[in-house]
């Protein structure tokens, strides 16, 4: 799943090693070599980031290139990215399989010339130049709580959340602020009564659904903010006796979920535009690399008909709101 | 004490020299020769200090655990719980130190607990005598299990950035990671103690024929008891290189290593079912998948092909022996009359 | 050929001799690698006789039964059969051409029932050609009861005794109710009472028109049984006579070409302090309140019925097995108990029954089967070398004859007396002072069997305290300085070898009390 | 010891039999986990619920039937996970290129395409005469690379699926799902297969002695690659069937499975060894696995000790069945002195 592991620890200086400063008139270089290095290759959300950022590529005139592993797990990464080093590759855009372990192959990577960029998940803020934060986690935790209390109705009720593995640091964060979230007057019907962890796999998300169901026979609703989770919990419910009894949302592709938003089994979910996603990441590595960004608070740069963004602290960029998908706008989107 | 008699000895001396090295050793490592000459003619960026750096250092953990492996399977055993081992030896070690304790004190402890995870596979199987397949897969989702318990949602991550780049240091300009001479020596001793020692002899009777083993006075179960232990205080080495060297110590380290280490051991000629194979073999195929690996990557060859190849390596090694055989009787039949 | 006689058929003790042979090989070479295993043998069978094989271990017999069996093919010369040429491509074309093989080493599927053994691949079936396993269990019964042995057709075969492995070949054989009965020395492993049923099943089955082929290393056994005696040297056909009035001289002649002296050279030795001592030895089921010594210089035959429990006190002893009570010393020095190691540390060696499970690594080359025993004895500073090995090998191969091609020749490339001679070896390179040898000339040609039983003797001579197991009495009695006879898990006599004959020492063995042993009706 | 009936009362025989047998045991640990999940919470037997259990345990119950074949022979088949996923991807394909093609069709095509997969499998290892655990650990990598460079990233969705191709995956007759009735059919099918017919039992042959085998007759090559050949099948329709119950599929479908497989089979009482096991133990096995991963989120364990029970689980079920062989060659040894 595209949305799992961890959105940055706040602590850090700030994302740039800053010594290098900002020429933000200076043309983007062409002949960029950029690489696309995702948590694993043959994910259907970095497919799409990736396709994003191809398209970034080719419209300043770079090289784009897309590699890494099978499976999920940092230590292939750190083999990647020892590679892209070697083969003296300008911008490496990674969503990292964990926050720390990449670390020192980055810096290696950057003490080499690279500028790395960090989409989706992130690592320690000084191993990276950038972070392109899909959407806040303040405004993700809000849009769940809000469409599953829309869902469920006036009355309210039980509610559950499906997770990814269970150290999925931003699956975490995010649960933790829907709690905070929840605590506001206008959910006090809305009770949260258990968290399981469906370890992005489609049969145990399954199980784990199945199990909170029996548990707890009064469950009037449940969030997934992962991909995975929420098409398995679909896929389930709409094949149960629960569909349209329980209601669904969560963070999940269009393209997953359409069918479910028709059917009646969910009324509606979120996400950002995940192709938008890596077509940022793109244009901010290649602002990095042709000097018009070090990565400091406060510097502008221009992604290409997507206008301009300001880099935030710790090296933070804005994607910015999810988007809402129900049955009257769903076909609209391709990803 | 027995009389000497008449007849002439019927038994010819054709003892060859390093008959440990059968033809499929010899090919493997002409295999890696080839491959870092094709390498370092065509792909750019491989021939250089940095690169080996990235080369060795990805090596070392598959190295290690090959060596305690190769010794196991050749008694006919096999252990899948190893990257288990490592990951649950990195959790524990990540607690430790996320406790306050100090690498003096948990490294020896790490090492204890590998140990005593490699015992718990030895009793099962040498004591209880039980098919280590199966209870290697049990203790792979065991160990990975008690990992997750160890940690939970958490990952230790506060190592000091001075040892884990420490880690990576390197022999001068050469490129070559100071610990990989370690890995060497330690390589060695396996390589002598399965060559040259009454120990490492006994190890292919074993999996040639376990009953003709112990009616030889062999202690097989011991012998395999300890195999086990050994093999789970090498995994815990490798628990501990993993965690220091990414800096980070979550339930997941390490996961799926067994199958890259049983290609490498079974690719460097080992027979699954016991008995036949060598360490030199068993180090070549170790390097010559690292090599491929290194060399694709840096042509851009993308991973579904470096999957596919990997696959495609194992089964040559397996057919070719056969193959080789094959086409020598056929030769030899149309030759006689 | 350079002493062939010509068969002459007139004096065949069967009229039906003159008929066709049913099943005829001519000229047949097979080799393996180097190794000429048959350069010219013939053979033929004829209904409803039996024709013995015999020639020394190596001479090719089972070769020959392999290649008859279709699990070979030749490399020249024609099979025929009714007169007409066939090639047999697998065991199954031989089967379906109605030969039917007991082979040397019995061949089981331990996780089967015995009864599923005996009918694999020709199950009785019923409606939708489902399995009976009724009428299987029922069949194999019958079958056991013409055999006269008792043995439960729904068990598992895992756990027979080599003898019962051995019954259940026989009634697989017997079962195929074929025209052609190969059985490739059936009674290595069996005792008189068992041999005597064979012997009756398979004159029942000659009466009824099978042609039968019987190979054996005793010639009591083949004179008994067969109308023909073929003789095989070299991978050769020597000579095929009508038994009667052949005399065992001139078949050993033919067979090694050469004569033989005495077959049993027992030699007079001092018989000194007691080497090993086994005191109150029991084991639940098995063997219970086993207690002799045997001293030094002294050969102590223990003989008794297949499945007395020989083997088993033999391997409580050496520690492969466990015992539940008693005591065990060699020279004053208390054994642990299931430790083989410690065992030979204390000057004991064993030289089990099952030569190639139990006795060699038949993967291994002859060097290092040798020289397994003697890791330690030849490793300098801990470390082993393969000049050390070889050179052992070398040693004892010249001590031995034996016939291999070089040290590093995989061990299973040697013939069966060959490879015995190996086992010998690596315990008597341990230099032992206790030897327990378990069956030592099983399936070991005469020639050969002589040389094994000199050299044990000759041991003894020097002083080594000797227990053999066997199940030839002539062995027993020709060996022993004293005989020890068990039955039924228990020594049952301790005779010396003036007190010992063929009559003291069945009688024991059958039982003190004969009502205990039933008789087959 | 002229009558050779050997006393046994038939009638308690049978029930004896039944009661020492592997899957009896496997049934009782099933049984006593499903007792005392219910005991924590009712609903875990509801309808819904027992319909579930059927629904999750089918996949993993088709492969391990085809597992528990090859683990008889001897063999071992790390390759299902990927044929698994390779055939669910190409259903996906297939009905993006054919909508409308009918359901049958599609599992008839899964089943050739797994098939024709294991044959590669059974052809290398009867033919080059190769170990099966390297040459399925070789197509396990080979495989899988196959359908990621097949796939590039590509997702199928349930869009992309027919809605009568869907409803196998979750509909019912007479509250039994479609999917547990597949199964069902193998085992009973397979079960019957190997108990009640020569073939079936040969094998058993193989497995349990090689040489033996040879040695009868049997054609040891062709039905190895026989083995090999059903459990790519088998996988193959598990592939179908996986699209069906899903519906989002990528690349990764089943990645990993494979030791579930081994570990389902081997805890059904298939000895790694060869020789020993049924189908219906490795199917039971199977549903005792996937019934640990329901059941311990009912009974509140922990999500992090799922994974070492199940190890826990799978190491109990190999000691048990060493202690019953213990105990069955004890028996048999008595019974020898009895008629010796
Ligand atoms: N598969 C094989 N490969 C190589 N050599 C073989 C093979 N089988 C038999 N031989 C060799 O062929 C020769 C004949 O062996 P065979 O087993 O036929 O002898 P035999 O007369 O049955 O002896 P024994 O009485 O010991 O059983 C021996 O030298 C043996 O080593
Ligand atoms: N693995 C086993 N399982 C069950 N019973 C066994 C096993 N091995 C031996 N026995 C039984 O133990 C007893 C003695 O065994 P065994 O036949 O080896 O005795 P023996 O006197 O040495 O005979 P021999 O050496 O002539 O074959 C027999 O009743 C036999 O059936
Ligand atoms: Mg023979
Ligand atoms: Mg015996």
């Amino acid at each position: 799943g595209g949305t799992t592991v961890n959105s940055g620890s706040s602590g850090g200086a700030g994302g740039s090693t800053a010594t290098a400063s900002a020429n933000p008139d200076a043309p983007l270089k062409e002949g960029l070599k950029i690489a696309f290095l995702p948590k694993q290759l043959n994910n259907s959300y970095f497919t799409v980031t990736d396709r994003g950022g191809k398209t970034a590529v080719g419209e300043f005139k770079g090289v784009f290139s897309e590699v890494g592993p099978s499976e999920a797990s940092a230590s292939s990464q750190v083999s990647y990215i020892n590679t892209l080093t070697q083969q003296g590759t300008d911008v490496i855009a990674t969503s990292a399989n964990d926050p720390k372990a990449i670390c020192s192959a980055l810096d290696e990577a950057r003490s080499g010339g690279a500028k790395v960029v960090t989409f989706d998940s992130d690592t320690d803020p000084e191993c990276r130049d950038i972070y392109i934060n899909q959407a806040t986690a303040e405004g993700i935790a809000a849009t769940q709580v809000k469409l599953i209390s829309e869902a469920i109705g006036a009355d309210g009720g039980d509610i559950g959340i499906l997770s990814a593995t269970a150290n999925a640091t931003n699956q975490n964060a995010w649960i933790a602020l829907m709690k905070k979230e929840l605590e506001k007057p206008e959910y006090s019907k809305l009770k949260l009564v258990a968290t399981v962890y469906g370890d992005d796999n489609a049969q145990k998300s399954q199980q784990e659904v199945q199990a909170l169901l029996q548990q707890h026979p009064t469950l009037k609703g449940i969030i997934s903010p992962t991909t995975v989770g929420v098409a398995a919990a679909a896929q389930y419910l709409s094949g149960s006796e629960y569909k349209g009894k329980v209601q669904l949302t969560g963070l999940g592709f269009p393209s997953q979920l359409k069918e479910f938003v028709k059917n009646g089994t969910m009324k509606s979910f979120a996400l950002w535009d995940v192709e938008k996603l890596g077509y940022l990441t793109a244009y901010a590595g290649a602002a990095l690399a042709s000097g018009q960004i070090t990565g400091a608070e406060g510097e502008k740069f221009k992604a290409g008909d997507m206008g301009e963004f300001e880099v935030g602290a710790n090296g933070v960029v804005l994607l910015g709101d999810p988007t809402v998908f129900t049955a009257d706008n769903v076909d609209k989107f391709n990803f | 004490m027995l009389a000497e008699t008449t007849r002439p000895a019927a038994v010819r001396d054709t003892a060859p020299r390093l008959g440990f090295l059968r033809s499929w050793d010899t090919a493997i490592i002409i295999a890696v020769l080839l491959s870092i000459a094709v390498a370092s003619a065509t792909v750019t960026g491989f021939a250089s200090p940095r690169n080996t750096g990235f080369l060795l250092i990805d090596l070392i953990p598959i190295l290690l655990l090959a060596l305690p492996m190769t010794l196991i399977i050749l008694t006919g055993e096999i252990d899948l719980s190893v990257a288990s081992v490592a990951g649950f030896v990195s959790c524990v070690f990540g607690s430790l130190w996320g406790a306050g304790l100090s690498l003096e004190l948990i490294i020896p402890l790490c090492i204890v607990l590998g140990a005593v995870s490699g015992a718990v596979n030895g009793v099962l199987v040498s004591v209880l005598g039980l098919p280590s397949l199966a209870v290697t897969i049990g203790t792979l989702a065991l160990y990975r299990g008690l990992a997750f318990v160890v940690l939970g949602d958490q990952a230790v991550t506060s190592f000091p950035r001075a040892i884990t780049s420490g880690l990576q240091a390197k022999i001068g300009a050469s490129g070559i990671p100071v610990w990989i001479i370690p890995v060497v020596i330690l390589a060695i001793i396996f390589g002598v103690v399965l060559h040259f020692t009454g120990f490492g002899r006994s190890l292919s009777a074993i999996g040639y024929s376990e009953e003709a083993a112990r009616f030889a006075g062999i202690r097989v179960a011991q012998t395999k008891f300890w195999l086990f232990i050994i093999s789970g205080a090498v995994a815990a080495l490798v628990g501990i290189w993993w965690t220091l060297r990414y800096g980070s110590a979550r339930g997941d380290n390490a996961t799926g290593l067994e199958l890259s280490v049983i290609a490498a051991v079974l690719l460097g000629g080992v027979s699954i079912f016991g008995g036949k194979g060598n360490l030199p073999g068993v180090i070549a195929g170790v390097v010559l998948l690292g090599i491929l690996r290194n060399a694709l990557q840096l042509a851009r060859v993308p991973e579904d092909t470096l999957s596919m190849l990997t696959g495609g390596l194992l089964i040559l090694a397996v057919v070719a022996p056969n193959a080789i055989a094959w086409s020598r009787t056929l030769s030899r039949r149309s030759s006689t009359p | 050929m350079d002493d062939s006689y010509d068969v002459d058929l007139r004096s065949s003790p069967n009229t039906a001799a003159t008929a066709a042979p049913v099943l005829e090989l001519r000229d047949i070479h097979k080799s393996f690698g180097a190794v000429k295993a048959l350069r010219g043998a013939n053979l033929s069978l004829h209904k409803g006789q039996v024709t013995a094989l015999v020639g020394e271990n190596g001479a090719g017999k089972s070769t020959m039964v392999k290649t008859l069996a279709g699990l070979h093919q030749q490399d020249r010369g024609q099979v025929f059969l009714d007169g007409e040429e066939v090639s047999f491509r697998d065991p199954l074309h031989a089967r379906e051409a109605g030969i039917a093989v007991i082979y040397q080493e019995p061949t089981m599927f331990p996780d089967l029932t015995v009864a599923e053994n005996i009918f694999m691949g020709r199950q009785p079936v019923r409606s939708l050609r489902r399995i009976d396993r009724k009428a299987m269990r029922q069949q194999a019964l019958e079958l056991f009861h013409q055999l006269g042995v008792k043995i439960d057709p729904d068990r598992a075969a895992q756990g027979l005794s080599i003898a019962d492995q051995q019954v259940v070949e026989i009634a697989k054989a017997i079962s195929l109710s074929a025209r052609v009965l190969i059985m490739d020395e059936p009674t290595a492993a069996l005792s008189g009472v068992e041999v005597d049923r064979l012997f009756a099943v398979t004159r029942t089955l000659q009466e009824r028109g099978a042609a039968v082929l019987f190979i054996s290393h005793r010639f009591e056994e083949v004179f008994a049984l067969a109308d023909w005696i073929t003789v095989m040297r070299d991978g050769a056909h020597v000579a095929t006579s009508p038994a009667a009035g052949l005399a065992v001289d001139e078949v050993i002649r033919q067979m090694v070409g050469r004569d033989v002296a005495s077959l049993f050279p027992k030699q007079d030795t001092v018989i000194g302090d007691v080497a090993l001592e086994v005191r109150g030895l029991s084991r639940k089921g098995v063997f219970s309140d086993i207690s002799f010594n045997v001293k030094a210089g002294e050969i102590v035959g223990l003989s008794g019925l297949v499945g007395a429990g020989r083997s088993e006190v033999a391997r409580a002893i050496f520690g492969i097995d466990k015992y539940d009570s008693g005591a065990i010393q060699v020279r004053g020095k208390a054994l642990k108990p299931l430790s083989p190691r410690d065992s030979m540390a204390a000057g004991l060696g064993f030289v089990p029954e099952d030569r190639r499970k139990q006795g060699l690594v038949m993967e291994l080359n002859v060097s290092r089967n040798l020289t397994l025993t003697l890791r330690k004895k030849l490793s300098r500073f801990g470390l082993l070398t393969n000049q050390a090995e070889a050179q052992s090998t070398r040693e004892w191969a010249r001590k031995l004859q034996i016939k291999a091609g070089a040290p590093t020749s995989p061990i299973s490339t040697l013939s069966g007396g060959n490879q015995q001679k190996v086992v010998l070896g690596k315990w008597l390179a341990t230099g032992p002072e206790v030897l327990i040898i378990d069956e030592p000339t099983r399936g070991i040609d005469v020639g050969t069997k002589s040389e094994v039983h000199r050299l044990i003797s000759e041991l003894a001579g020097t002083g080594l305290a000797v227990l053999m197991i066997s199940s030839e009495l002539p062995e027993i009695l020709g060996m022993s300085d004293r005989v020890l006879v068990m039955h039924e898990g228990r020594i049952t006599a301790e005779l010396s070898r003036s007190e010992a004959t063929e009559e003291t020492v069945m009688t024991a063995a059958t039982g003190a009390d004969p009502s205990t042993r039933e008789t087959p009706a | 010891m002229t009558t050779l009936a050997l006393n046994r009362q038939p009638s308690a025989a049978w029930l004896g039999t039944l009661t020492r047998s592997r899957e009896f045991s496997v049934f009782l640990a099933l049984a006593i986990l499903v007792t005392a999940t219910v005991a924590a919470n009712p609903r875990f037997l509801s309808a819904q619920s027992t319909k579930d259990l059927l629904l999750n345990s089918s996949i993993l119950v088709i492969l391990a039937v085809g597992q528990a074949i090859v683990i008889v022979t001897k063999n071992v088949d790390l390759s299902v996970g990927s044929v698994l996923g390779l055939t669910a991807f190409a259903t996906g394909k297939i009905f993006i290129a054919l909508p409308d093609l009918p359901v049958i069709a599609m599992l008839a095509i899964g089943i050739g395409l797994g098939a024709l997969l294991g044959a590669v499998n059974g052809a290398l290892i009867a033919v080059a005469k190769v170990p099966s655990l390297v040459v399925t650990l070789g197509t396990l990598y080979i495989f899988r690379g196959v359908d990621f460079a097949w796939a590039q990233g590509q997702q199928i969705n349930p869009s992309n699926l027919p809605e009568s191709f869907l409803a196998l995956g979750s509909g019912a007759v007479l509250g039994l799902p479609y999917l547990a009735l597949i199964a069902l059919a193998v085992v009973i099918a397979f079960g019957l297969y190997l108990r009640n017919y020569r073939s079936g039992r040969e094998f058993y042959a193989i497995g349990s002695d090689v040489l033996a085998a040879r040695l009868y007759g049997i054609g040891v090559g062709r039905k190895v690659f026989t083995a090999f050949a059903i459990s790519g099948a088998l996988a193959g329709l598990a592939g179908v069937i996986y699209a069906a119950k899903y519906g989002n599929l990528d690349a990764t479908a089943g990645q990993g499975l494979e030791l579930n497989v081994v570990a389902a089979a081997v805890v059904g009482g298939v000895a790694i060894a060869g020789g020993v096991g049924t189908v219906y133990g490795a199917a039971i096995g199977a549903v005792l696995l996937t019934t640990i991963t329901s059941a311990l989120p009912v009974l509140g364990v922990s999500p992090f000790w799922q994974r070492a029970m199940i190890g826990a689980l799978i190491l109990a079920s190999i000691a048990l069945d060493r202690y019953l062989a213990l105990r069955t060659e004890r028996r048999l040894r008595g019974h020898d002195k009895h008629a010796g």
